[in-house]
């Protein structure tokens, strides 16, 4: 076990040192820089200043040289700093985690508290009215660009209370709260509910199919025992898999939402971020990402083991 | 058959189908066999034949869809299964009748403790403290002879060899002390020298509890050393039942003869060059499309044209030996 | 015990569909949504198709007299603010939609299915750095890939396509290495082997046909999910530029200014996304039913 | 009703900017949060609307007078004023601030988009604490009115330009408390402004929502008393009216024109006949009907009367080639000019229109290609990222490009010397006539406003007749507010000047 | 023992068990741990053995389909262990194999003729009518309709597919064909016709089979020698007749025991061994049989024994490395 722990840290070290490699040298070859942009906004540009600031910021010197400057510095807890606001990354990258980090698991846990009931419910009621409903309605999440869903209940809350959730990074009542993270994580849920749902369901088919399913009605089990107790336990597998990826595609969804409900989060600020060219916060920033999504799936290996006796990584 | 008291299990006229996009199978056809307490009842034939189909039948585990019993009863002591309601029924399966399945590596689950998956049986039925019927888990592994049985019982099921594995599924089954215990195959996924373990085991134990066995097997050998009783089945029905000894002695329906020639054997000195086997001639036909007469008689070298045209019934030859042939009188001879 | 109507029970298990149509009418009561979702993607990709005499107007032409027209019989859907027709716009867009869909679904499997099969086939080395890029390709979020990407790009349908393609490249290849893996170990590849067959002809001819049918089911299902990304990438201001009509950019755009007072800009290309994701998805999920032979009844 | 102290002013911003300091940027999204910081040596009045030579008044000047043949502008400044960190203004900060933008001092702006408006300033000279005075090369009347725009605040002396970018120091009516990048700006009443009674607020809000439908619907839902202004388009605004209908909207010019820059320094636009049909096939009157729904203005480079103060009248812009009202006559004639250039209904010509990849560039841009079509001219649109926009078109890597030019001060020497002199930076078509650059000194000199109107009609109409840069429209967008918001004056010749926000108050 | 088609000698085949940081080897699978054996033309060597005692593994070592650790095979007296793909591939087409599982052994997604077609496509022996004739001939040689060649594998019964493997393996004219468990999932009924079917046509093109099975019945009835294997090892090899008459090794003794003999007035089963067959990763010091065997003595916990004897060879201890006689 402990050896498969190291092992799997030295690989996860890789992948993160890889995808450092790509992300920055992928943000040098997307043409047009901080510079230009700058210059670019104030609609001119003296070829010395431009000299002058690019030597400034230390985009003049080799990438080689640049990228080891960066890693040098993020060994050491140094982010550099964001070339727009000339603030300290860190100081730029970490307010804005927290808020982010609440989205997400509050969606994965309204994915997870609503998918995972629904699927169990479809698969056994395999064919039958209430399956097909929920499958349509399930799939019909998966079909609504997330920011449509989200301008949608923004139009509906203005429509219907004249109100409109507004962001508040220190809601003082339990209905800002609400507003603030609940509404905007429960339209990117809904999509990664959806999913959960449909893996669900189709894990659930697989598990009931299975001969110890048999073996527990054939001891006289009631099926609420065999479908939660023998068929759920085998079946949640595949579904801790899924939410560990979809921990990595709620990003992506994220970024909409934020957008749409105006949340100063991490993944709206990545946007804006690689509209500006901003290297130290776009690098930093997706290194978080990825440390996050590497470490998901870590997490998921470690949860597998515990949720299946048969996985005990052993080497 | 003398003895209506001493009966655990009467079956009657079973019929299951299963309803598929290629047909109408008829699993089991027309199915009628007693089991008296105590008695080993095998009930042998080949792959498909409807010998699986027949024990969930009983259990009322036939998966449906496809699959429906559509006729016939099924008494157990004296109440017929078929006719409960799925509560009842619950209440009676791994209680009064219980199974051990085919496939010891697939049947337990693989995420929960076989002590538990024999406690949730125990206490399923028993009302008893998870203390007590923990104890009756580890008696019953100790039963089965699994060394350490405590420590096992703490053990998935991954933890053991298949050989294990199978105990600890006699072992659940056999917890509430059933009167009737099917064993599907039990031991045709182990190794000989296991499978003459577990063999023993179970009639051991079924002597000790005096439960009613039906054995399930396609294995001659297994049928000779175990059960008292046998049905032949083919093709969904029961084309012939006798005691073993009679049915060993003369065979009645050309099927079971067949069966038995071509069963390699142990050779007997001095016969060098390897010999040919005696064969059945072509293949098992599909339960969908059964010949109109005796589902047999394609294959058959002693079919005549009456055989083609009407099924033959069930006939007693004597001292209970029933053989469904038209020439079951001329089997003997030809043997 | 209550009678039962054999005959019925028959007929509802499919007995009675034998032969090409009438089991094929059969598969589709079966998976009626299946169906349903068939019938939608064919629609809509015969829309693509035959979208210059299907629409009525030229998609692109300016109009200022007609500009924000309700729906109507000259109109079926409206115009928008430039007095493009849309349904005509709706159309078009269902090329540009389909695609992006099945550009760069196409494009991602083929390369990831290529880098699958070699990556479990070789196993080694090659396996190992390719499984490294995959899991590198997989930490990195797929909107955030695709939106450095069309930054670097530059946003045109092409490059579009290439930036959801290359997201959906470790997924698929997973899939395929797992299979290849499976099928690897199956007889009927040894038994290719010990007849001396080359590697690369077993690869082709034995285990790439095998692990076909779930990967179509994977392509159905990532259908959707491009469609929607350029939905997104359009939100985001980095989808398909004007003035090619892409859905996601018709919905993105109007959804911001004219949700309320011109309705039908909205309407329009939300349904015509939605259901093309929607049949996607229902297809895919009959196909995954059918293919999958552990499902067969 | 009497003004009532107090209440803060809750806006939303369109963009995040990407600092915070006016002098650096060339958007308004600085100044609209940030000129309330500051004071100006003069500024135009607040609750004028329209910017004009009579409406300017000091603020940090007492007073100013031109001396020495109109070559000098002296001024007399405000005494006791402190800067937001309690330092005491003087003269030095005058000139420290104009020393840096004319790039004569040690400290540098990272970057100094108008340094060419003081071309014409030799220096500046302080006279004791309380006095400065520009020295021109030659009479500039106008430099008062660049004096008078929002884009030029009084910086302090003592604060480093990197400082006044993360957290500007000024004299106004409002102190800067934070600016969250992509979250927020907060500006807090200055208790200690020299004005007395003034603001009426205690303080401004930013919150930035780039997305307009989420900002708009939280305007509407009441989270805000005020949309950014000039942000608000024509189908949005009604919008707004129909879910909001007590807002107080505006739509005003906003002195932004739309144009085409043309790179007449490659094929095809070096042939100045297809530069001319193209000039004549645009349907100006088209686009105004789709972008604004008809509220937007035709005009030259200057903002057309009656809120421009410098546009030609109309009778002389319809003499202009394409601005006639006959379009087909005009498409006719252009046809021509393409045929003599070798093209016809056989042979296209193939153009690409670069854009950015904003809205209110591409929207018109593709208006452009659709009306570029009836003289077979095909256009395929070509958007570019706002990265790589200005790089593209320093490059001379386009053939057509749509262009917007947001003119901060409505006054020629702006837009002429900016736009259109040989050399400039923002010179994009690089057009380059001597002789037209002669004539755009001498307006400069011109202290007779109707001799230098006449001499302005005259430069504009050539610039049109050049296709230098055709100008497509003038656009006009909408400011709401809620009913209780009152003492706001929107601009109706200017989108950069009139954001002090110390005369806002809430009626609540 | 001067002609021999097929010689093996102290065949190792070992799967590394990794783990660690390192993925290090930590231990060893001896799947198959010095195995030795040879069969002549014509000839039919049985291997029996239980589940997981490196049975499959000697078969694929046999044909290359996966590397010997150790060891060397040599067919028709060349050494084919070391050859590379290029140079084995005029040998495969003197040896080929048929596996157990008659389902998984057929690409679903090719027709029946096609499967037997490939390997003359890919040696080149024949194309178009040529190769389909050939095809046709290999149906009806083993039992198959030549009209069934359409047909894909899902429309065969086991007992079909099987003979449409044995198709496969006969299409290149093998001397060699390597039999793993041919019959295990076949029907009772079905069973013995295909075991019919390889007994001709060894007759018929005197093939040599090592025929692999885990029923020592049907071992038996095919079989000239019969080989025992445990864990990895030949623990008894000698003629058919011999081994059954006289088994000395016993395991061998156990298996026989154990076969449930069809005739319900013989004597009943009595388990002659308990517990189970240990792991191949730790095989038990000395003697992999000790732990189960009623005679194990104390030498037999250290000390390894190795096969003894001329035409009837056996690896234990007893009576003088004899082992226990009947
Ligand atoms: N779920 C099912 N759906 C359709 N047909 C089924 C199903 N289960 C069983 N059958 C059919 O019923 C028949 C009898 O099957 P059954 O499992 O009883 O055979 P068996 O005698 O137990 O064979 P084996 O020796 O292989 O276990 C088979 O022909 C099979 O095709
Ligand atoms: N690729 C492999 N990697 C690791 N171990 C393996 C591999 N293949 C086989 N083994 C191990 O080698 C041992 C022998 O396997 P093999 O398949 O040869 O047994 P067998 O006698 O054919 O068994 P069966 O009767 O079940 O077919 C087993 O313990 C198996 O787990
Ligand atoms: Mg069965
Ligand atoms: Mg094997």
């Amino acid at each position: 076990m402990f050896a498969y722990l190291v092992r799997r840290l030295l690989l996860m070290l890789v992948t993160l040192f890889g995808i450092s490699v790509v992300i920055f040298f992928l943000l040098r070859i997307v043409p047009g820089n901080i510079v230009d942009i700058l210059f670019a906004a104030a609609g001119y540009v003296d070829p010395a200043d431009k000299v002058d600031l690019e030597k400034q910021l230390g985009i003049d010197q080799p990438l080689v040289v640049q990228y080891l400057h960066w890693i040098g510095g993020l060994l050491h807890g140094d982010l550099g700093y964001s070339y727009v606001s000339e603030k300290p990354a860190l100081q730029e990258i970490l307010p804005r985690i927290p808020i982010t980090a609440r989205l997400a698991g509050l969606a994965l846990l309204f994915s997870a508290s609503i998918g995972i009931p629904l699927g169990v419910i479809s698969a056994v009621k395999q064919g039958s009215r209430i399956d097909y409903a929920l499958r349509v309605v399930s799939l019909s999440g998966l079909s609504l660009p997330s920011f449509w869903l989200g301008l949608l209940v923004l139009t509906a809350s203005v429509a219907m209370f004249g109100q409109m959730p507004i962001f508040n990074a220190n809601p003082r009542s339990f209905g800002e709260a609400f507003a603030t993270y609940c509404i905007p994580a429960m339209v990117v849920g809904f999509r990664s509910s959806a999913l959960t749902m449909r893996i669900t369901r189709s894990s659930m088919l697989e598990v009931l199919r299975q001969d110890y399913i048999r073996t527990a009605r054939a001891k006289g089990a009631s099926d609420a025992a065999v479908n939660y107790h023998h068929a759920l336990k085998n079946a949640i597998l595949p579904v801790i898999t899924v939410i560990g990826i979809e921990a990595a595609f709620l990003i992506g969804g994220l970024i909409v939402t934020e957008t749409v409900f105006n949340i100063p989060g991490v993944a709206r600020f990545l946007v804006e971020a690689i509209r500006w060219r901003d290297y130290p916060i776009v690098q930093n920033l997706v290194m978080f990402i990825a440390v996050v999504v590497v470490f998901a799936n870590f997490t998921v290996d470690m949860l597998y083991a515990v949720f299946d006796p048969r996985i005990r990584y052993t080497d | 058959m003398a003895d209506r008291s001493d009966l655990v299990l009467d079956v009657k006229n079973l019929k299951t189908v299963f309803f598929t996009n290629s047909g109408l199978f008829k699993a089991v056809d027309d199915l009628s066999f007693t089991v008296k307490r105590g008695e080993t009842l095998a009930i042998v034939g080949e792959s498909g034949c409807g010998k699986s189909v027949t024990a969930l039948s009983l259990m009322r585990l036939v998966p449906d869809p496809p699959g429906r019993i559509v006729d016939g009863s099924v008494l157990l002591e004296g109440t017929d299964l078929l006719a409960l309601n799925e509560t009842e029924m619950r209440k009676i399966r791994g209680n009064r009748i219980s199974m051990i399945f085919q496939e010891p590596m697939t049947s337990l689950n693989p995420v929960i403790r076989i002590g538990d998956q024999i406690i949730e049986a125990v206490r399923l039925h028993r009302n008893l403290s998870s203390r007590e019927a923990k104890d009756i888990a580890v008696e019953m592994l100790r039963l089965v002879r699994i060394p350490e049985p405590a420590r096992r019982a703490k053990e998935y099921p991954h933890q053991l060899s298949g050989g294990m594995r199978q105990r600890a599924m006699i072992a659940m089954a056999l917890a509430c002390r059933p009167a009737l215990l099917i064993a599907d195959e039990p031991t045709t996924a182990l190794d000989v020298t296991i499978q003459a373990q577990i063999l023993a085991l179970i009639l051991d134990l079924q002597k000790e509890l005096g439960t009613g066995l039906v054995l399930i097997t396609h294995d001659l050998g297994v049928v000779a050393q175990a059960a008292q009783r046998v049905i032949v089945m083919y093709a969904g029905r029961k084309v012939e039942e006798a005691g073993v000894e009679a049915l060993f002695a003369a065979p009645r329906h050309p099927y079971t003869r067949g069966l038995m020639a071509s069963i390699p054997a142990v050779p007997a000195p001095g016969v060098a060059a390897p010999a040919r086997l005696n064969e059945i001639p072509g293949t098992v036909p599909s339960l969908v499309r059964l010949p109109k007469g005796c589902a047999f008689a394609p294959r058959c070298p002693l079919a005549v044209k009456r055989c083609e045209a009407e099924y033959p019934p069930l006939t007693d030859w004597g001292g209970g030996h029933l053989a469904a042939c038209w020439r079951a009188a001329d089997v003997a001879e030809v043997a | 015990m209550a009678a039962i109507d054999f005959d019925v029970e028959l007929r509802r298990a499919g007995a009675h569909a034998t032969g090409g149509w009438r089991r094929m009418l059969f598969m589709a009561q079966r998976h009626v949504l299946g169906a349903a979702g068939l019938i939608i993607m064919t629609l809509f990709v015969l829309t693509a198709v035959f979208a210059d005499f299907i629409a009525r107007y030229d998609p692109l032409t300016v109009d200022a007299a007609r500009a924000l027209a309700r729906p109507s019989w000259a109109h079926w859907m409206g115009t928008d603010s430039f007095g493009r027709d849309v349904f005509s716009r709706i159309i078009h867009g269902a090329r540009i939609s389909l695609a992006v869909g099945i550009g760069s679904t196409a494009l991602g499997g083929t390369i990831g299915v290529f880098v699958g099969l070699t990556s479990g086939y070789l196993s080694g080395w090659v396996d190992l750095i390719f499984q490294r890029v995959s899991d590198i390709l997989q930490a990195l979020p797929l909107l955030v890939l695709a939106l450095i990407m069309t930054a670097a790009l530059g946003p045109s349908l092409p490059n579009v396509i290439l930036a959801i393609a290359i997201p959906l490249i470790p997924t698929v290849s997973r899939v395929t290495r797992a299979n290849t893996l499976a099928l690897r170990e199956q007889p009927f590849v040894e038994a290719a082997k010990s007849i001396g067959m080359s590697e690369v002809r077993i690869a082709l001819r034995h285990v790439l046909p095998n692990t076909l049918a779930p990967l179509i089911v994977l392509a159905t299902a990532q259908l959707g999910s491009t469609i929607l990304t350029e939905a997104s990438l359009s939100f985001l201001g980095l989808g398909i530029p004007e003035p090619y009509p892409s859905w996601g950019r018709m919905l993105s755009e109007s959804a911001a200014e004219y949700v309320r007072t011109a309705p039908w800009l909205v309407i329009f290309p939300g349904i015509a996304i939605s259901l093309a994701v929607f049949g996607a998805n229902l297809f895919g999920d009959a196909l995954r039913d059918i293919l999958d032979p552990r499902q067969r009844g | 009703s009497e003004p009532k102290q107090g209440g803060i002013l809750r806006m939303y911003h369109r963009d995040s900017p990407g600092n915070a300091s006016i002098h650096e940027g060339a958007t308004y999204s600085l100044n609209v949060p940030f000129m309330p910081v500051f004071n100006n040596l003069v500024i135009y009045k607040q609750d004028e609307a329209q910017n004009t030579m009579d409406n300017i008044v000091p603020e940090l000047a007492e007073s100013w007078a031109w001396v020495n043949d109109n070559k000098t502008l002296t001024f007399k400044l405000r005494q006791g004023v402190k800067w937001h960190d309690g330092k005491p203004f003087t003269s030095a900060d005058v000139k420290c601030t104009f020393d840096m933008l004319m790039g004569k001092s040690q400290q540098k702006f990272r970057q100094n988009p108008r340094k060419a408006w003081y071309e014409q300033v030799n220096d500046v000279a302080t006279n004791g604490d309380f006095e400065v005075s520009f020295n021109l090369k030659r009479p500039q009347p106008s430099l008062l009115a660049l004096l008078a725009s929002g884009y030029t605040p009084v910086y302090p002396c003592h604060v480093s330009p990197g400082d006044m970018r993360t957290h500007p120091i000024g004299t106004g009516p409002f102190k800067f408390v934070e600016f969250r990048a992509n979250e927020s700006i907060k500006l807090t009443r200055n208790t200690d402004y020299w004005r007395k009674g003034r603001p009426y607020l205690d303080g401004i809000e930013f919150t930035i929502i780039p997305n307009r439908s989420t900002a708009i619907l939280a305007f509407v839902a009441g989270n805000f008393d005020m949309t950014f202004p000039t942000e608000v388009s024509i189908p949005l605004l009604k919008d707004v009216k129909s879910q909001a209908p007590n807002a107080i909207c505006e739509v005003e010019p906003n002195n932004v024109s739309t144009n085409i820059i043309v790179n007449s320094s490659a094929p095809p636009f070096d042939n100045i006949d297809i530069r001319k049909a193209m000039a004549l096939a645009l349907d100006r009157k088209a686009f105004i009907s789709i972008m604004f729904e008809g509220q937007g203005d035709v005009g030259g480079t200057m903002l057309p009367p009656p809120n421009g103060l410098w546009g030609m009248p109309k009778e002389m812009l319809q003499t202009i080639p394409g601005y006639g009202p006959d379009v087909n006559a005009n498409r006719e004639e252009a046809k021509k000019l393409m045929q003599k250039a070798g093209y016809g209904p056989e042979k296209h010509l193939a153009v690409k229109v670069s854009t950015r990849n904003i809205p209110v560039y591409r929207d018109p841009a593709v208006i452009l290609i659709d009306q570029l079509k009836s003289i077979y001219i095909d256009g395929e649109l070509d958007v570019v990222e706002t990265a790589n926009w200005f790089p593209k078109i320093a490059r001379k890597d386009y053939m057509l490009g749509l262009n917007l030019t947001g003119n901060a001060v409505d006054d020629p020497d702006q837009s002429f010397y900016e736009n259109y002199s040989c050399g400039s930076e923002r010179n994009y078509t690089n057009y380059c006539n001597k002789e037209i650059e002669k004539l755009f000194d001498v307006q400069s000199q011109e202290t007779d406003i109707a001799k230098r109107k006449k001499l302005v009609w005259d430069i504009d109409k050539k610039l049109q007749e050049d296709v230098a840069r055709p100008i497509i429209f003038h656009a006009r967008t909408g400011t709401c507010w809620q009913p209780y918001v009152k003492g706001v004056t929107v601009m109706t010749n200017s989108s950069y000047n009139g954001y002090r926000y110390e005369d806002v108050w809430m009626d609540k | 023992m001067s002609k021999m088609l097929l010689e093996v000698t102290d065949l190792r085949k070992h799967y590394p068990v990794r783990a660690g940081v390192l993925r290090r080897q930590v231990g060893t699978v001896h799947s198959v741990d010095g195995v030795s054996f040879s069969l002549g033309a014509g000839e039919t060597l049985g291997l029996v053995g239980e589940s997981g005692c490196g049975k499959s593994t000697v078969a694929r070592s046999v044909l290359r389909l996966v590397e010997p650790t150790s060891g060397q095979i040599r067919l028709d007296g060349e050494d084919i262990t070391h050859l590379s793909k290029t140079a084995l591939r005029p040998h495969r087409r003197s040896m080929q194999i048929v596996f157990q599982d008659p389902f998984a052994s057929l690409n679903p997604r090719m027709t029946a003729g096609d499967i037997v077609g490939e390997p003359i496509a890919v040696h080149g022996l024949a194309t178009g009518q040529a190769l389909e004739a050939r095809v046709a001939q290999l149906f009806e040689q083993v039992g198959l309709r030549p009209d069934q060649m359409r047909n894909f594998p899902h429309q065969f019964s086991g007992g079909q597919r099987q003979r449409i493997c044995i198709a496969r393996a006969l299409a290149l004219e093998p001397r060699l064909i390597v039999c793993d468990e041919p019959v295990s999932a076949l029907d009772v009924s079905i069973q013995a016709q295909v075991i019919n079917l390889l007994i001709d046509l060894q007759k018929q093109h005197g093939f040599s089979y090592l025929f692999i099975a885990h029923d020592l019945a049907v071992v038996a009835h095919i079989s000239h020698r019969v080989a025992v294997m445990y864990l990895g090892r030949i623990v008894e090899i000698a003629g058919k007749d011999e081994l059954f008459r006289n088994p000395r090794h016993p395991y061998t003794q156990a298996l026989l025991a154990s076969v449930p003999i069809a005739n319900p007035l013989a004597k009943k089963l009595a388990p002659l061994v308990d517990g189970d067959v240990p792991s191949p990763v730790n095989p038990p010091r000395g003697c992999a049989f000790h732990t189960r065997c009623r005679f194990a003595m104390e030498r037999c916990r250290t000390e390894r024994p190795v096969l003894k004897g001329n035409e009837h060879q056996v690896a234990c201890l007893l009576n003088e490395g004899t082992g226990r006689g009947q």
